[in-house]
């Protein structure tokens, strides 16, 4: 067991779209999601997966080698995902492989959630890589999410990483001192571990209130800014997503 | 125009658990000077602190600001807080904000400031603790002496006429310290009242127009640096000890009989000119 | 249990997000409420989401393998109350979405619905009913075993709903089958750990 | 029975985000000796130290505890553990336990060993560190240094034949820090081997046979203080300084033309022998 290490964050602020309007990228990474959901056949999803991925790699620059090992798990659970359906989510038999009977129409369903997963995981993985998360906050509460929800969200992020900073290093002080030599010591040590951190999280809030306070914290945080998305933004989302809305009416079918 | 800019007039303070922290500080810094408060930790420096601003409200004793009594009412505190800001030792207990600019922003903003205003504060803090260019980046990769910067811009973007700041220079290494150091001078020379907490006895008189010995919830001894270590019993009875170089001095005179004039040198500075003389 | 972005199709998105709703807007009321009272409030409740969003990276080995992700929603019912929680969860959700691609957006209704609401009522629930007739301890892990447990299920009543081949009976036996199998002992551990973190926080 | 009971050869860390944080360590500490690791914040002393005991596994190189390669094996990470105890450098992130005795048991609790063998172990540690009779109090309420005693005794208690140190010294007053030195003295007297890191220049030569500077992931000078300081491009390269005592002589010589014998003095013992020389 370790703790997590939020790589995503750095590549978040360290990237090519870093500059680009969060408002744009939002925009495209949930019309895009959406257009992937809504297809009802695996081709659309497909197309998704492969166009953002082209983007997240040549326009964000963001390294091959980090991308392939965070869609691992997505793609692996899509995978499995497939596997399952396949085996168990059908009517049709189609055929048996080694005594597991196949299903047809399970297969299909697979293919399409499969299909959807690497879609929809590409659009998030899109934002998450080129976008830091309070850049999101401030933009949904930019488009009337109440203020108490981004104030707390937009505090919560500067203590999520100080928290996992003090986590690492208590729990490399509890593994330094055998606490994680066995299952019973493993149990006791992360419950001590959670247990401290929780204190000290009250402790930092009291921290943190008294030095907003001195700068005159009155229980509201005001904001400053900022740039909206630009008419080639919103040119480039009409066209990127147009051509798909286009691509999805003919594969379900409507306009033949 | 009052010389002494902030004033603690016997300041008593009680925990709820019933722990008399203050007990009874009287404390005063005048404009312009670099005051130090040096003592052990748990002696009660960041409470008195806290104080400084309304943060906590003394048991009894007051707080005098500029020849006024620090009022507790909602506007009283906002004008406190605009004219004393405090530096707090962790910088990632005040460093809150997702964003560098964010975080520096938030005082003026707080102040109901312009928009303008706040974003020409805001560089121009930056400027002055050399952290320009940082503007976007979230503070969790910055070493302790850059988030210590930051801290201290946070507060210099309210332009307060005091600025009081709790152990600036722990945890740093000698380079962080040193330019922590020389910020503050900077800061004072452009007239900003400063006082300090530490227990770092070598740093204490480098920077220090006068220091304050505070043991156990009390003052038990004030004075330009010389005369505050020419006290060595009280130094040690507050489990302090004296600065390096006077250490040396204090040896070389007692131990070997060597000849200098009272008080020890506290620098280096200091120090050279003596032995310079006695070495010729 | 995070419901993986791209899985449900989109009119079951739509649905969770509209039973979701009204319990977070309640809860977003009742935050307003709480921070015009304290000021405080919202640093508070800030580090408390960071604290469940922390918990929720410590990995903790189970029996069968597999880790388990303590939640700390239980946890949270406990300290603010169920509504307010619910909240604190759809914050956690976002930031488990974007920064660890755990969860996603079009099924972050769902994941809140499941995670969010069963079940911090469920603990809160559990807690308040049984907390004057059992020790303190053994109340505590009622209520973070049935919480996290009742989540499970949700989580496999929305996943039978959207994919009920042959039809939802058999569905939703297939999909409790497999979450017996990995989950059961996960809540089982996380009812425990629950109790240790619970423990240490009163003896501290 | 090898002389030199641990050694880094050649490690390389790289960070998940590609930073690299050590760029091939050679380093080693001989049976019974006090080493100090000086350098600056961010230059790779505490990522080091996590490759003592097998915390941190290095991209390349192998870590030598007693003459044996560490293999990161569940038995031999836990062998290694039991051998090479690290002190953090916040107790905070240390003691966990709501009392003292839980606490410090916690590593001979892990160990397996007996009821009554942890307990005399607990006890024994507490001893050494004074601060017997406080094990039922809990430790947050502790001052600094307390808190560091008791961290330590958690790592006494274990009995491992290195302890590894990172900045224990940090943010404690003059008092807690020089029983800190006190104890870490009598423990190497016992004949336990103590590495140390730190940036505190005045004080690394107070108690280190051997120091390694490292700066940016690299030792860049090693050996005995004198050498190690004589080379003062070297040091103030590394963001480092000299020790105020032997910055005094430098100047002194530099600047007023006083004849010193190199290398400088970096104790005030040191200093004294060679000003009394001097001035008589």
């Amino acid at each position: 067991m370790r703790i997590m290490n939020i790589s995503v964050d750095y590549y978040a602020h360290n990237n090519s779209l870093r500059e680009s309007s969060t408002g744009f990228k939002m925009s495209l990474c949930i019309i895009t999601m959406i257009i992937s959901v809504i297809s009802p056949t695996p081709l659309i999803p497909a197309i998704v997966a492969v166009l953002m991925t082209l983007t997240i790699l040549f326009v964000a620059d963001i390294p091959a080698s980090y991308y392939l090992r965070f869609a691992a798990v997505p793609a692996g659970f899509g995978l499995l995902t497939l596997v399952l359906m396949t085996l168990f989510f059908g009517v049709n038999p189609a055929a048996t492989i080694m005594g597991l009977r196949v299903y047809s129409d399970g297969l299909q369903t697979g293919l399409l959630v499969f299909s959807r997963i690497m879609g929809g995981f590409s659009c998030l993985a899109f934002l998450a890589l080129t976008t830091p998360v309070n850049e999101i906050f401030h933009e949904l509460g930019r488009l009337g999410v109440p203020p108490a929800l981004t104030e707390i969200a937009l505090l919560m992020y500067r203590s999520i990483f100080v928290f996992i900073e003090e986590a690492s290093v208590m729990y490399h002080a509890q593994d330094t001192r055998l606490g994680y030599s066995g299952l019973r010591n493993s149990y006791r040590s992360l419950g001590l571990l959670a247990g401290n951190l929780f204190i000290r999280s009250w402790l930092r809030g009291e921290t943190v209130y008294r030095s907003m306070e001195s700068r005159c914290y009155t229980g509201s945080m005001p904001s400053l800014r900022k740039q909206s998305m630009g008419f080639r933004g919103m040119a480039m989302i009409i066209l990127f997503d147009g051509l798909l809305v286009t691509g999805l009416l003919f594969t379900s079918g409507v306009w033949l | 125009m009052n010389m002494r800019i902030i004033e603690a007039v016997d300041i008593r303070y009680t925990y709820p658990d019933g722990t008399e922290a203050l007990r009874g500080i009287n404390f005063h810094a005048e404009r312009g000077e670099v005051v130090a408060l040096l003592g052990p930790n748990g002696a009660g420096k960041s409470t008195l602190f806290l104080h400084f601003n309304g943060i906590l409200q003394p048991t009894s004793g007051k707080i005098m600001i500029d020849g006024e009594e620090l009022d507790y009412s909602k506007s009283g505190l906002i004008k406190a807080r605009q004219k004393v800001g405090i530096v707090f030792q962790n910088p990632d207990d005040q460093l809150f904000a997702p964003r560098v600019d964010e975080d520096v922003a938030f005082g003026p903003l707080n102040m109901g400031l312009s928009e303008d205003e706040v974003e020409e504060r805001v560089r121009d803090a930056l400027q002055k603790v050399g952290m320009l260019g940082y503007e976007s980046k979230p503070p969790h990769h910055f070493s302790g002496g850059e988030k210590k910067r930051v801290a201290i811009a946070g507060i210099i973007a309210m332009k307060p006429d005091i600025m009081v700041l709790d152990e600036p220079t722990s945890g740093l290494d000698p380079r962080g310290a040193s330019q922590i150091l020389r910020l503050l001078h900077n800061l004072n020379e452009e007239g900003m009242t400063i006082i300090i907490s530490t227990h770092d006895v070598d740093l204490a008189p480098l920077y220090s127009d006068r220091i304050y010995i505070i043991s156990d919830g009390e003052i038990i001894s004030t004075g330009a640096p010389s005369e505050v270590f020419s006290d060595i019993d009280t130094i040690r009875g507050a489990n302090l000890r004296l600065p390096r170089i006077a250490h040396l001095v204090e040896i070389l005179q007692k131990e070997d009989d060597l000849p200098f004039e009272e008080p020890y040198p506290l620098t280096i500075g200091e120090a050279r000119r003596k032995l310079r003389n006695q070495l010729r | 249990m995070h419901i993986m972005e791209g899985f449900l199709p989109w009119q079951w998105c739509l649905l969770w997000y509209l039973l979701s709703a009204p319990v977070i807007v309640y809860g977003l009321i009742r935050i307003i409420r709480i921070a015009d009272e304290k000021p405080e409030a919202k640093p508070l409740l800030a580090v408390s989401g960071a604290f469940m969003f922390v918990l929720s990276s410590l990995k903790l080995p189970s029996v069968t393998g597999s880790c388990s992700h303590p939640t700390g929603n239980g946890l949270g019912a406990v300290l603010f109350g169920p509504a307010v929680t619910s909240v604190m969860a759809l914050i956690v959700l976002i930031f488990q979405a974007i920064l660890l691609a755990h969860g996603g957006l079009t099924t972050l209704g769902a994941n809140v619905f499941s995670m969010g609401i069963v079940g911090p009522f469920c603990a809160w629930g559990i807690y308040r009913l049984t907390r004057s007739s059992l020790s303190t301890s053994v109340s505590v892990f009622l209520a973070a075993f049935l919480g996290d447990l009742m989540t499970y299920v949700t989580t496999s009543v929305q996943l039978a709903l959207a994919f009920p081949i042959p039809g939802f009976s058999e569905a939703l036996m297939k999909f409790m089958i497999i979450f017996a199998y990995t989950q059961l002992p996960l809540a089982v551990a996380e009812g425990l750990l629950t109790v240790v973190i619970f423990e240490n926080i009163l003896k501290l």
